[in-house]
C-alpha cells in the first residue's frame, strides 16, 4: 500500500513538472517573438513577418536553426567548464520554478523557505555566467563574466532587503502564505504600503536578470556579446532560454510578493462586484503578462547605464531605501495594519 | 563497525566535518599562496560550523545554530577585509608568495631573503 | 535638482515610457520591399545605360572622353580608333565598372550628346563581379530594357537642366525615331 | 529509513570530492571542488533540521563569498598560483597539526563511546531561532552589526589609498 502511494505521488509530481516545464518553455519561446514584435512596433517598424502568418512560426524556425548549428569550442577554452557552464545557468533558472505556486492548489514543492530558495538559485546561477565567461578564453567573455558577477552580487542585497519587508508583513517564507496574507490585509496588496520596496525590487529584478537598462554583462556596443561571445548553437540558446525563464520567475515573484498573486484586493471587489467571477489563474496570467510586457517596454525605452553609475545606484540609493522600507513595514506592523 | 546505526547517528556528521577541515588543511599546506591561504582558512571554518550545527541538533539546543549564523556573517566580513588586504599586498610587492613575507623577521645580511625590499 | 519632486517622482522616466507606448500604437513606417514597392523619385540615379540612336541602331557615343575624364571614381574606360583621313573618332569599346561607380551623375551631366545615362532602374544585381562590369553590349541592352518600360516621351532629369542643350539632345524618347545632328561630327550612314 | 541511506551517499560524495582535490592541478578546478563541497554542506544542514541555515549557507557563502573569491582569482596572473612545492622541513612542520587532528578524530570516533542522542522534539523553525537571538543574545547581534560595519569602511579606505598611489 505504502509503496503504491509513493509511486502515485512521484507520478503526480512528474506530471506537475512536465506541465509547468511545457507551459513555461512555450511561453519563453513566444516571449522572444513578442519581444521582437513589441520592440519593433515601439521603434515604428514591423517585427518578424515572414515565417507563417504574422511571423508566428519564427520561434520554431529560430529553434531549429540553433539546434542544427555547429557546436564550436574555441581552442583557448577550458573544455569541461566551457561545456558545463550553460547547463548550470539553465538548471538554476528552472529550479526556481519549482517553489512558485501557479494556483492555490498547484505547486510542485511547497517548502517553508520558498523565497530564500529562489534567491539561492539566482545567486548560484551567477557561477554559470562567470565560469562560462572565464573558460571561453576571450577578453570580452571574461569582462562580461566579471561584470555580471559584480552586478548580481551587489543587487542581491537590496533584492533581499526589499523582500524582507514582504516576509515581515506575512511572517512566512512561503509564497502561498504571502499571497493569502495580502488578500486578508487592509490594502489588499503589498505594493501600496510598501511602494518603496516595490520600486527597489523592480529595479533589482531588471539587474538580476541582466536585462536592459542593466545589460552590461552582454553589452553589444562595448563587449561583443559579453559572456556569450564564444558560444554558438544550442549552448547559446540555453543562455537565452535561461534569461527568458528568469524573466518569468521574476515577474511571478513580483506578482506574488507585491500584487497579491491570484487574488484581487478587497476594496476593488466592493467597488466592482462582478470581478468576483474572474477565475484565479486568469488574474495571475494578466498580472504576469503585464510585467513581462514591462520588461520589454523598458528595454525599448531606456539606454544602458554606465558601470560606475550602476554600482553607485545600488550602494548609495537602493540599499538605504530598502532599509527605510523595512523600517516602515515594521512600524505599520506595530500599528496593526 | 560501520553499520546501520552509524549512519543514523551523529558520527557521520563529524566525519563529513573532518573531511571538510582536512581538505582545507590540504590547500593551506600545499600552496604557498596568500589568496588561497585565506580560502583554506574559510573552508576550515565551515567544517567547524557543521560540528556546531550537529551538536546543536543532537543535544536539543538552538544556540549552536545561532553561533553558526553569527560566525557565517563574521566570515563574510573577514573574507572581504582579507581579500582587500591581499589586493593591497600584491600592489606593494607584485607577488603573493607566503615565503616572501619576511618583513618582521630579523635582518640577515647573507641575502637569505627573497629580494623584496 | 536631485531633490526636486519631478526628479523623485521619476517624471523623465515615465515620459520616456509614454513616448514609446505612443509609438507602439502608431502605424509602422516599414515598407515590405518585395511585396510593395516605393515610388522612385524623378532624380534617382540607377543602372547605367548607353543611349541608342533609333535610326541607325548604334550607340550615340562619339568618344569625346569627357565622361572618362570627369569621373571621380575613374570607373569608365573607353577604347576608340581614329579615322586617319577625316580625323573622326569611332568607338570600339566602352567599359563601365558599376561596382566602383559612386552614382554622382557627372558623366550624364557632361556628355555633349546625351549618350550615357543613369536610368531609374534600381533592381539589378549579379552573381559575380563580371556581371556588374558593363561593356558596350550590356549598356545597350540596359537601354533597351529601360526604354521598354519607359512611357514618357523624353527621358530627362527634372532637377538639372543643361544650359543651351535643346530638347532634341536629351536621351531619346520611347519608340519614336529622333535624328541628332551635331556640327562637325559626321554620323555614320 | 531514508536518513542512513542519504547520509551514506553524502559521506561518499564528500570522500570522492576529497580524493578529487588531490588529482586536480589547476587552481580553478580545486576551487570548483570546494564550491561543490560548500553547496553540499548546505544540503547537509537540511538533515540537521535547519532550513534557514541551508539557505543562508548557499546564499551568503556559496553565492556571495565564493563568487567574490572567484572574482579575485581571475584578477591575478596564473603564474602566481603555480608555486606548489614546499620545502621538506616546512612540510613536516605543517603536517603535524593535521596528523594530530586525524589521530584525535580516530580516537574519538572509534575508541571513545560517544553517547547516542535522539533528536529532540522541539521544532527548529526560523521563528524559534529569531526569538533566541533577539531575546537571549541581544549583545551578540549588536556586536555582529558593529563588526559588519568594518568591511565597508575598510574597503572604502583601502581602495581610496590604493587609488591615490597609482
Amino acid at each position: 500500500m505504502v509503496s503504491n502511494n509513493l509511486f502515485l505521488e512521484i507520478l503526480l509530481i512528474l506530471i506537475k513538472i512536465a506541465v509547468v516545464l511545457g507551459i513555461v518553455l512555450l511561453h519563453a519561446a513566444y516571449t522572444v517573438y513578442a519581444e521582437r514584435k513589441i520592440i519593433g512596433r515601439m521603434q515604428a517598424r514591423l517585427g518578424p513577418t515572414e515565417v507563417g502568418p504574422y511571423g508566428l512560426l519564427q520561434p520554431i524556425a529560430d529553434l531549429l536553426k540553433l539546434l542544427t548549428k555547429e557546436d564550436i569550442i574555441p581552442l583557448e577554452a577550458e573544455r569541461l567548464i566551457f561545456l558545463v557552464a550553460p547547463l548550470i545557468v539553465l538548471t538554476f533558472a528552472i529550479v526556481n520554478l519549482s517553489v512558485i505556486p501557479f494556483h492555490p492548489s498547484f505547486i510542485i514543492a511547497d517548502v517553508n523557505i520558498g523565497i530564500l530558495l529562489i534567491l539561492a538559485g539566482a545567486s548560484l546561477a551567477v557561477y554559470g555566467i562567470i565560469l562560462g565567461g572565464w573558460s571561453s578564453g576571450s577578453k570580452y567573455s571574461l569582462l562580461g563574466g566579471l561584470r555580471s558577477a559584480a552586478q548580481v552580487l551587489s543587487y542581491e542585497i537590496p533584492l533581499g532587503m526589499s523582500l524582507a519587508g514582504v516576509i515581515l508583513a506575512a511572517e512566512s517564507f512561503k509564497l502561498s502564505d504571502i499571497v493569502n496574507h495580502q488578500a486578508q490585509s487592509f490594502f489588499g496588496m503589498n505594493a501600496i504600503p510598501q511602494i518603496l520596496g516595490f520600486i527597489v525590487f523592480l529595479i533589482c529584478a531588471f539587474a538580476e536578470t541582466n536585462r536592459a537598462p542593466f545589460d552590461l554583462p552582454e553589452a553589444e556596443s562595448e563587449l561583443v556579446a559579453g559572456y556569450v561571445t564564444e558560444y554558438s548553437g544550442f549552448r547559446m540558446g540555453m543562455f537565452f532560454l535561461a534569461e527568458y525563464i528568469s524573466i518569468y520567475v521574476m515577474s511571478l515573484l513580483i506578482v506574488h510578493c507585491y500584487f497579491g498573486g491570484w487574488t484581487l484586493p478587497g476594496w476593488l471587489l466592493t467597488i466592482f462586484p462582478p470581478l468576483k467571477f474572474v477565475p484565479a489563474p486568469l488574474i495571475l496570467l494578466i498580472k504576469v503578462y503585464f510585467f513581462v510586457f514591462l520588461f520589454i517596454w523598458v528595454r525599448a525605452t531606456y539606454p544602458r547605464y554606465r558601470f560606475d553609475q550602476l554600482m553607485s545606484m545600488c550602494w548609495k540609493i537602493l540599499i538605504p531605501v530598502s532599509l527605510l522600507n523595512f523600517l516602515i513595514v515594521a512600524f505599520l506592523k506595530r500599528g496593526g495594519f | 563497525m560501520i553499520n546501520y546505526s552509524f549512519f543514523a547517528g551523529e558520527k557521520v556528521f563529524y566525519l563529513i566535518a573532518s573531511i571538510i577541515i582536512l581538505s582545507g588543511f590540504y590547500l593551506l599546506f600545499t600552496k604557498k599562496n596568500l589568496l588561497l591561504a585565506i580560502l583554506a582558512l574559510e573552508i576550515v571554518f565551515n567544517g567547524i560550523n557543521l560540528m556546531f550545527a550537529t551538536v546543536s541538533f543532537y543535544y536539543g539546543d538552538l544556540t549552536g545554530q545561532m553561533i553558526v549564523l553569527l560566525s557565517l556573517s563574521v566570515a563574510a566580513a573577514s573574507f572581504a577585509i582579507g581579500l582587500i588586504l591581499v589586493l593591497n599586498y600584491y600592489r606593494l610587492k607584485r607577488s603573493l608568495n607566503i615565503e616572501g613575507m619576511t618583513e618582521l623577521r630579523e635582518r640577515i645580511e647573507d641575502g637569505d631573503r627573497d629580494g623584496n625590499d | 535638482m536631485r531633490l526636486s519632486p519631478t526628479y523623485l517622482l521619476f517624471k523623465d522616466l515615465v515620459t520616456g515610457l509614454l513616448i514609446t507606448l505612443r509609438t507602439f500604437f502608431r502605424k509602422p513606417v516599414t515598407v515590405r520591399y518585395p511585396h510593395e514597392k516605393v515610388q522612385v523619385f524623378p532624380s534617382f540615379r540607377g543602372r547605367h545605360a548607353m543611349v541608342v540612336d533609333p535610326e541607325t541602331g548604334k550607340p550615340r557615343c562619339v568618344a569625346c572622353l569627357k565622361c572618362s575624364v570627369v569621373c571621380p571614381s575613374r570607373c569608365i574606360k573607353i577604347e576608340y580608333e581614329v579615322d586617319e583621313k577625316t580625323g573622326e573618332r569611332r568607338l570600339r569599346e566602352y567599359i563601365l565598372e558599376a561596382l566602383r561607380c559612386v552614382y554622382c551623375g557627372y558623366c550624364e551631366e557632361v556628355c555633349p550628346v546625351g549618350a550615357i545615362v543613369l536610368t531609374e532602374w534600381f533592381e539589378y544585381s549579379g552573381r559575380c563581379r563580371e556581371d556588374l562590369i558593363f561593356n558596350l553590349e550590356k549598356l545597350v541592352q540596359n537601354w533597351k530594357e529601360h526604354v521598354a518600360k519607359w512611357d514618357k516621351e523624353f527621358y530627362e532629369n527634372k532637377y538639372w537642366v543643361l544650359k543651351g542643350v535643346p530638347l532634341k539632345l536629351k536621351p531619346a524618347p520611347r519608340r519614336m525615331g529622333l535624328v541628332v545632328k551635331i556640327k562637325g561630327v559626321k554620323v555614320d550612314g | 529509513m531514508a536518513r542512513p541511506l542519504f547520509m551514506s551517499i553524502f559521506l561518499l560524495l564528500f570522500l570522492a570530492l576529497f580524493l578529487l582535490l588531490f588529482r586536480q592541478k589547476k587552481v580553478v578546478y580545486q576551487f570548483l571542488v570546494y564550491l561543490v563541497m560548500m553547496v553540499l554542506l548546505g544540503i547537509v544542514y537540511l538533515f540537521l533540521g535547519s532550513e534557514f541555515l541551508m539557505a543562508f549557507q548557499i546564499i551568503v557563502y556559496a553565492g556571495a563569498i565564493l563568487v567574490m573569491f572567484l572574482f579575485f582569482l581571475y584578477l591575478y596572473p596564473e603564474e602566481e598560483f603555480k608555486i606548489q612545492d614546499m620545502r621538506n622541513s616546512t612540510l613536516i612542520k605543517t603536517l603535524i597539526p593535521s596528523l594530530l587532528f586525524v589521530i584525535t578524530l580516530i580516537l574519538i570516533l572509534f575508541t571513545f563511546d560517544v553517547r547516542e542522542y535522539e533528536a529532540s522534539a522541539s521544532v527548529y523553525s526560523v521563528k524559534e531561532l529569531a526569538k533566541l537571538i533577539y531575546n537571549q543574545y541581544p549583545l551578540a547581534i549588536f556586536l555582529l552589526a558593529f563588526i559588519l560595519t568594518y568591511p565597508m569602511i575598510a574597503i572604502y579606505l583601502l581602495m581610496k589609498g590604493s587609488e591615490s598611489d597609482d
